[in-house]
C-alpha cells in the first residue's frame, strides 16, 4: 500500500492543474474550446488510458483520478469524460484489433469525440431499462428510438448506443451496444445544455441501419461491459467532484477571512469556523473514496467493483451537497450570483450528483450488495 | 385548548377556496403549479381582485383596509392562498412597508400610500442590504444629508428584488454618521424610483434569473415628508418589519403545497416498474417532511397566538424559529424534487421564462424546473436576516446567551 | 381553535408541576413512593380520565397531557402512565358497567395498580406478534406464555394481559385480552429496573385459569382496543418527553451560562449558542406535535388517529434523542455523571424512546398510510 | 500510489490473526465479543502475551521495544487486535506516557519506565483534567511547588479514567503561577499513587460502570527527578500527547468489529418475520455507517503515510478529523444497536459486571447491553479534546481561520 504520487505522476497533476487553469476556457462557445482540446492530445492527455500498442500511453485509473481532479478544479468542460474516459473506455474493453486501434488513435489525436447515448426518458437510474430497438437484418442493424440525456451529444462523432437487441424492458440479457456514426441517415439531434451548462442533446434514431459491425461485443450481452465502463465514469467523476469540492472550501476560507461584518472577518465567528471545519471533515471523506474508488476500479470481482463504485459515489454525492451548499450559505448573497465563480462549481456539483445514480440510489445498491469487500483499505 | 378547526372555521376555508377558484386567471394558476413565479402583470391582476374583494390586507387594522379577522382566519386565508396556488402579496408592500406606515406613519403618508399599496398602484422594493452590510444591517453607509426640505441620499442598496418593477423602494439610510452606536442615527425614508439620480444595476442569479439588483443613489433629492418615524430612529421600524418578515418568510401553505404536488410527480415516476413513491426510502424523506411541516404549522399558530395574546407591535423573537425551519423545509422540498426528476433534473431551463408545452419535450416541465429551482431556492436561508442570524437571535434574545 | 388553557387546566398544571417538584420521589425504594401516590389521589390526578359517573373527573386528553408534562419536567416515576392512562384507558373503552365502575374508583383512590402486559421477547414493535396463548375452557380461558417488559409489572395488582385464542401469530384477528389478577395462581413475575430505572417485569402465565368474565371486550378482537389505548399511551408519553426536554434544555442553558472556560462563559460561544438554539427548535416542534398527538387522540377514524400519533412519536424521538445527547455534550464530563440530574433524564428519553415504537417504526407507519389528516391543524 | 495490500501485508495480516487466536485467553475474548469492557487482570494478561512475542508497543522506536513497522503494518496490527477483538495496550502508558518519556524523557525515565510499561508492570493513569479546566486545558490549577529534590503538589484531578487500578499518574501541574501566557509555567510530572496525600474519589457514570474518579493531592512529594522535560514547558509534552490520543481515539478497527457484530445480530431479530438487516431504511443506516467507516480508514491511512513523511514528532491537525469522526461513529453504532435491540433495549444492565448465561434471561445479553453501552459511548466525543475542540483545531490550525 503506497499513497505517494510517482515524479511522473506529480509533473502530470503540474501540468495539468496549469492547463486547466488557463482563463480562457470557460466561456467559449458551448462551454468550451477547440484549442485546449488540441492542447490536450499534445500533452498525451486524450491518449493516456489507452494501450501502448493503440498508440496510447498505457496509464491507469491513478493518472484518470489525478487528471479529473485538476478538471473538477479548473471547471473544464471540454468533453473528457464523454470522450476519453467512457468512449475510450468502451473501445479498450469493449472493441477488438483495429478498429480500437483506429478509434483511439483518432481519439488521441484530438480529432474525434465520442460519448455514450443510453439514458432513455423513463428508466432513471436503471441501467438495464432499455426499450430503443436494434432490429437484426440480413446486412446488419435497424436501430430506432430516443436517448435523451447524452453529455457532449450534440457535437460527437461517434455514438455508443445501447440497444434492446432482445428480452422485454428491465431485463439484462438483451442489451446490444453499437458504434453509429453522429451523421448517419435518421439520426437526429436536439442540442441543449445540462443544468451547470455542461453541453448535452436528446438523440432520436430514426430507423438508422448500421452494418452488423457495429456491434460492440456479443449480441445482447452489452449490459456488464456498460456497467464497468460506467463505474470508470463514476470514478472519475468522483475525482471530478473532489476538485470541485475543494475549489468551493478553498472559495470559503479566502472569503470567510476577508468579508468583514459587525466589525471583523467573519472567519472569526465560531459557528462559521465549525462548519468550515465540517467542511474540510466533508471533503477529506469524499477525497479518501474518490481514492477508493480509483483503486477499485480495477477489481474484476465485478459485484465488488460496483459495490465499492457505489459507495464512492453515496459519499460524493453527500459531502458535495453539504460542501456546495454551505458555501453558498456561508458567501451569502454573492454565493448566488452568475458573476461569481462559485455558483459555476455549485451547479457543476449538483449536475455530478445527478449523473449515473444519485446517492440513494447507490446507497441502496451498497446495502443490497451487502457491503464492501475486504481486499482493500 | 383545542386544536380543531370548528365548523365556521371550515367554512370559511371553503369560501376562500371557491373564491379562489373562480375569480383567479387559470393561465396564472397553471404556470404557478407548473412551479414558475408569478409574473408582475399576474400578481398585480390578483391583488386587485382581492383588493376589491376587501381581502388585499387581510393582516392590516381594520381603519386601514383590514378584515378584521382573528389569527386563525388570517392563517386559514394565507394558507389557502398559497395551497391553491394564487400569487401572493406583494410582500414589499403589504407585509413590510405597510404595517411600517401604519405603526409609525403620518397621517399624510398612511393616507398617500395605504390605499396604493393595497391596490399595487405602487410596486414597493426593499432597500436595506448593502454591499458591504449583509447581515450586519446596522453598519449600512447609504447616507441622507439634510438639506433644508429635503434629504439628499448617496450611496448603494444591493440584493433588491424586482426593483426593476418598483415604483417606490423603502430605505435604512444613515442622517447622523456621529451616533453613538451603529443602530443609532439610522432613519427609514420612502424614495421615488423615479427621483433623478437613482439608477440600477441587474444581478443575474445562478438559476439564470432576474430577480435582483444593485440600487444606486447619487445626490437622490427626498422630500422630508417621506421619513416614517423619528429622524436618526429608523431602526425601530426595521426590527418591527424584520420580526413580521420572519413569520411571512416560513410560508408554510406553499410548502404544502409543493408538498402535495411533489408526491403526485414521484407517483408518476418509475425505477425498475416501481414508481418513486413507493420506494421506501423516498416515502419516507416525504413522510419526514410532512411531519416536520406539521409541527412548524402549529408553532406558527402557537407563536401568533402567542403574539395576538402579548399585545400587538411586540414580535416574538420565536419568529426565528418559523423563519429557520420554514426555509429550510422550502429547500428540502426542492431538493426532493430534483432527486425525483433524476437524470431529466439535468435539463436545465429558467424560471423565469415558460417554454411552450406544445414542443416535443426533452423532460417533462417539472423536472427541467427541478434544478433552477433548487439553486434559486438556496437564497431562502440567506436573505431575511440570514439562518445564522436567526440562531443567534434565538441564542440571545429568548435563551439569554 | 384555541390555545388557551382554561383557568382550571392552569390551575391544574401549577398543582401538579408543585407535586412533581417534590424532591422526595426519585430515590425512594423501586424508585418511587405511595406517599406521593396517596398525594395524587387526593389531587384527583387518578381519576382524573373517568367519566364522572364511575367516580372520575370526566377530563379530557389536555389535562393528561398537563400531568404528563409535569411529570416528565420532575422525572416522576409514580405508576401513573401504567396504571391511569393505560389501565384506566382499558378500563374506559374496553370494560362495562360495574367492573369499569368498580375497578375505576379503586384506581381513582390510588389503592389498585394497573398496568397491560403485552410486549412478547420476538415481538419488537409489532402490536399484533401475540403468541401467548388463550385456551378456551368450560368456565373460562387458560393463559399461557411470557410477557417481557411489562412497566410497572412489578408491583401492579391488575393485569390487562393479552393472549392469542385464534389465528396465527401476526394476525390481526384472534387477539384477545383478559383480566387477570396478579396474585393468581400460576402468574409468575420477575422485577428488574429498566434502563432508565423505571420499575419492570417479566410475568410469565403458566396455565393461569381465568373466569370467563375476565374477558375485555369480543374474544380474538382486542387488537384494536390495545392499538386504541397504545395511541393514547404514546401522546401521553410525548408530553412527558417534552417535560423531560424542556428540563434538560434549562439545564443546559444555566450550565453555558455560569460554566467558563477561556475566560469566559461557554454560553458566549457562538458555536454552543447556535447549538443551544437548535436544541430550542427542536423542543418547540415537539411541542407542537405532542399537542398534536394530544388533539388527535380522540380522532374517531382509527387510521388517521395512528397515524397523527405515529408522527408525534417521530418527532419526540429524533428531536429528544438530539436534545439529551446535546445535553450531555455541552455539559461536558459532569453531564456523563450518575450525581447529576441530567443523566437521569437522557436516560428516561431514552426509554421513552424504545417504548411503543421507535422512531423509525413510526416514520415508516407514517409512510405506508400515506400522509397526515387535514382537519386538524 | 497502490491501495491494494500487498501479498507481504496480507500475509501479515493473517499472522497477527493466528497469534491473536491461538494466544488470547477464551473467556476474555467472549466477554469482549458480547460487549463487556475487558478487565484489568484481562488487560493485564494480554498486554503480557504481546510483551513476550515483542508486540506490546509496536509504534515505539526499535531501541525502546518498537517493532520497526511501517505504519500500513501497524494499522494492520491495531485493526487485527481491535476487530477480533482482542485488549487493547493501556493507552495511558503505551500511546500517552510512554511517548512522551520516548521523547522528552531523561535516560534514567526511559531505563525506569519504559519497560514496565511494556509489561503492565506499572498501571499508569492520567493526570490533565480538573473541575475547572475541562476544555480550556490550559487553565489547570494544580500547582507543584519546588522544595529542594522535590516537588510538593497540591490540587485536584478529575475524570481520571481507572485510577483506582493506577500505580502512576502523569500530571499536568503549574510551576509557575507568574507565566505570562496560561499554556507557560506547566511542567510535567510523573507521580507515585502509592505517595502520602494521594486519594481517589470515585464517580460513577449514566450507564452505572464505576470506570472514572476524582485524584486529590495534599501535599504530596514528588522528586524532581520525576519531572519529564523542562520545567514549565510542559505543555509542549501535552500537545504532542494529545496529538497521539487523536489517532488512538478514531478505533476504527474496533468499530468495523462492532458493526459487523450488529450485522449479524441484526440478521437474528425480526419483526412482522422479516429480520431487521433486511429492512431498507435499516439495511441502508448500516451501508452508510460502514461507507463512512471506510471513508474515515482510508483518510487515517492518509494522515499517518503524511505525518510519516513529514518526520517524527510534528503531529498532522488533520488527526483531528480522525478523533471527530471515529467518536461519532462510534457513537453511531451504539445507537443502531440500542435500535435493534428493540423493547428489550429498556432491560438495563451494567457493563461493568458480566452476568452468568445460565439463568433464564429476560433478554440476550446484547440487547442487556446496549442502553449502558449507549450511554457509556457519549463519552468519547468529550474526552481527548471534546470535538467542538477538534473543530476549532482544524478551524485554525489548518483553515487558518
Amino acid at each position: 500500500m503506497d499513497f505517494d504520487l510517482s515524479d511522473e505522476q506529480r509533473l502530470l497533476r503540474d501540468n495539468v492543474e496549469r492547463l486547466a487553469a488557463a482563463p480562457d476556457g470557460v466561456t467559449s462557445d458551448r462551454g468550451w474550446k477547440r484549442e485546449r482540446w488540441k492542447k490536450f492530445a499534445e500533452l498525451g492527455l486524450l491518449a493516456l488510458p489507452f494501450a501502448e500498442e493503440d498508440g496510447g500511453l498505457g496509464w491507469g485509473a491513478v493518472e484518470t483520478m489525478i487528471v479529473m481532479e485538476a478538471f473538477g478544479k479548473g471547471l473544464v468542460r471540454e468533453p473528457y469524460l464523454a470522450t476519453v474516459v467512457i468512449g475510450g473506455g468502451l473501445l479498450r474493453h469493449g472493441c477488438d484489433g483495429e478498429v480500437r486501434k483506429k478509434l483511439a488513435g483518432r481519439i488521441a489525436s484530438g480529432e474525434l469525440l465520442a460519448t455514450l447515448a443510453h439514458t432513455e426518458r423513463e428508466a432513471r437510474h436503471e441501467l438495464a431499462d432499455v426499450t430503443l430497438s436494434a432490429r437484426k437484418t440480413s446486412g446488419g442493424f435497424v436501430l430506432d428510438g430516443v436517448k435523451s440525456v447524452v453529455p457532449h451529444g450534440d457535437q460527437a462523432e461517434l455514438l455508443f448506443v445501447s440497444a434492446r437487441s432482445a428480452g422485454g424492458r428491465h431485463e439484462r440479457d438483451g442489451v446490444s451496444l453499437f458504434r453509429v456514426d453522429a451523421d448517419s441517415k435518421g439520426v437526429m439531434r436536439r442540442a441543449y445544455e445540462f443544468a451547470d451548462g455542461t453541453p448535452g442533446a436528446q438523440i432520436r434514431l430514426d430507423n438508422v441501419v448500421v452494418p452488423a459491425d457495429a456491434l460492440v461485443g456479443e449480441a445482447g450481452k452489452g449490459l456488464a461491459l456498460i456497467e464497468r465502463v460506467t463505474d470508470e465514469a463514476i470514478a472519475a467523476l468522483c475525482a471530478e467532484a473532489v476538485g470541485v469540492m475543494s475549489a468551493m472550501g478553498e472559495m470559503t476560507v479566502a472569503y470567510l477571512k476577508t468579508r468583514k461584518q459587525f466589525g471583523r472577518p467573519i472567519g472569526a465567528f465560531q459557528a462559521l469556523q465549525h462548519r468550515a471545519a465540517d467542511m474540510f471533515i466533508a471533503l477529506e471523506q469524499a477525497r479518501s473514496m474518490a481514492v477508493y474508488a480509483t483503486m477499485m476500479v480495477g477489481e474484476s470481482d465485478a459485484a465488488q467493483r460496483s459495490a465499492a463504485i457505489s459507495a464512492a459515489k453515496v459519499t460524493i454525492g453527500q459531502n458535495g451537497r453539504f460542501i456546495g451548499e454551505q458555501a453558498v450559505q456561508l458567501h451569502g448573497g454573492i454565493g448566488m450570483t452568475m458573476e461569481y465563480r462559485l455558483g459555476a462549481y455549485f451547479k457543476r456539483m449538483t449536475a455530478i450528483n445527478l449523473m449515473f445514480g444519485d446517492s440513494d440510489h447507490h446507497l441502496r445498491k451498497v446495502a443490497d450488495a451487502g457491503g464492501l469487500d475486504r481486499k482493500l483499505a | 385548548m383545542d386544536l380543531r378547526f370548528t365548523p365556521e372555521e371550515q367554512e370559511f376555508r371553503q369560501e376562500v377556496r371557491s373564491f379562489i377558484a373562480e375569480n383567479l386567471d387559470k393561465e396564472t394558476h397553471a404556470s404557478m403549479l407548473a412551479g414558475h413565479r408569478p409574473s408582475k402583470d399576474q400578481i398585480v391582476a390578483w391583488q386587485r381582485v382581492l383588493n376589491r374583494k376587501g381581502w388585499a390586507t387581510v393582516d392590516w387594522p381594520v381603519g386601514f383596509g383590514g378584515t378584521g379577522w382573528n389569527i386563525i382566519k388570517r392563517h386559514i386565508f394565507r394558507e389557502e392562498v398559497q395551497a391553491y396556488p394564487a400569487p401572493e402579496p406583494l410582500a414589499f408592500g403589504v407585509y413590510m412597508v405597510g404595517p411600517v406606515i401604519i405603526t409609525f406613519g403620518t397621517e399624510a403618508q398612511k393616507k398617500k400610500f395605504l390605499p396604493r399599496i393595497a391596490n399595487i398602484d405602487d410596486w414597493w422594493c426593499q432597500g436595506f442590504s448593502e454591499p458591504g452590510s449583509g447581515s450586519d444591517l446596522a453598519s449600512l453607509k447609504t447616507a441622507a444629508r439634510r438639506d433644508g426640505d429635503h434629504y439628499v441620499v448617496n450611496g448603494q442598496k444591493t440584493w433588491t428584488t424586482y426593483a426593476q418593477y418598483a415604483d417606490w423602494i423603502f430605505c435604512l439610510v444613515r442622517t447622523n454618521p456621529q451616533a453613538a452606536k451603529p443602530q443609532e442615527g439610522i432613519s427609514f425614508l420612502l424614495i421615488d424610483m423615479e427621483s433623478p439620480g437613482v439608477t440600477l444595476r441587474p444581478i443575474v442569479t445562478v438559476d439564470g434569473g432576474r430577480e435582483i439588483n444593485e440600487v444606486f443613489f447619487d445626490d437622490v433629492k427626498v422630500p422630508v415628508e417621506n421619513l416614517v418615524g423619528v429622524e436618526n430612529r429608523g431602526w425601530d421600524c426595521a426590527k418591527f418589519l424584520l420580526s413580521n418578515e420572519r413569520v411571512n418568510t416560513a410560508r408554510i401553505g406553499a410548502t404544502k403545497e409543493r408538498l402535495r404536488r411533489l408526491k403526485k410527480l414521484a407517483a408518476d415516476v418509475s425505477e425498475n416498474g416501481r414508481p418513486l413513491v413507493d420506494d421506501p426510502s423516498f416515502a419516507e424523506k416525504l413522510a419526514a417532511l410532512q411531519i416536520e411541516l406539521k409541527a412548524l404549522e402549529i408553532t406558527q399558530l402557537r407563536v401568533l397566538a402567542n403574539e395576538h395574546k402579548n399585545g400587538k407591535g411586540k414580535p416574538d423573537p420565536a419568529s426565528s424559529v418559523l423563519k429557520l425551519r420554514g426555509t429550510e423545509l422550502q429547500q428540502r422540498i426542492t431538493e426532493l424534487t430534483l432527486q425525483a426528476a433524476g437524470p431529466h433534473g439535468l435539463v436545465g431551463e429558467s424560471l423565469d421564462v415558460p417554454l411552450g408545452h406544445n414542443e416535443d419535450e426533452i423532460a417533462p416541465e417539472w423536472m427541467r424546473l427541478a434544478a433552477p429551482t433548487y439553486f434559486n431556492t438556496r437564497k431562502v436561508t440567506i436573505y431575511g436576516g440570514s439562518n445564522e442570524i436567526q440562531r443567534n437571535i434565538i441564542a440571545k434574545q429568548i435563551l439569554g446567551l
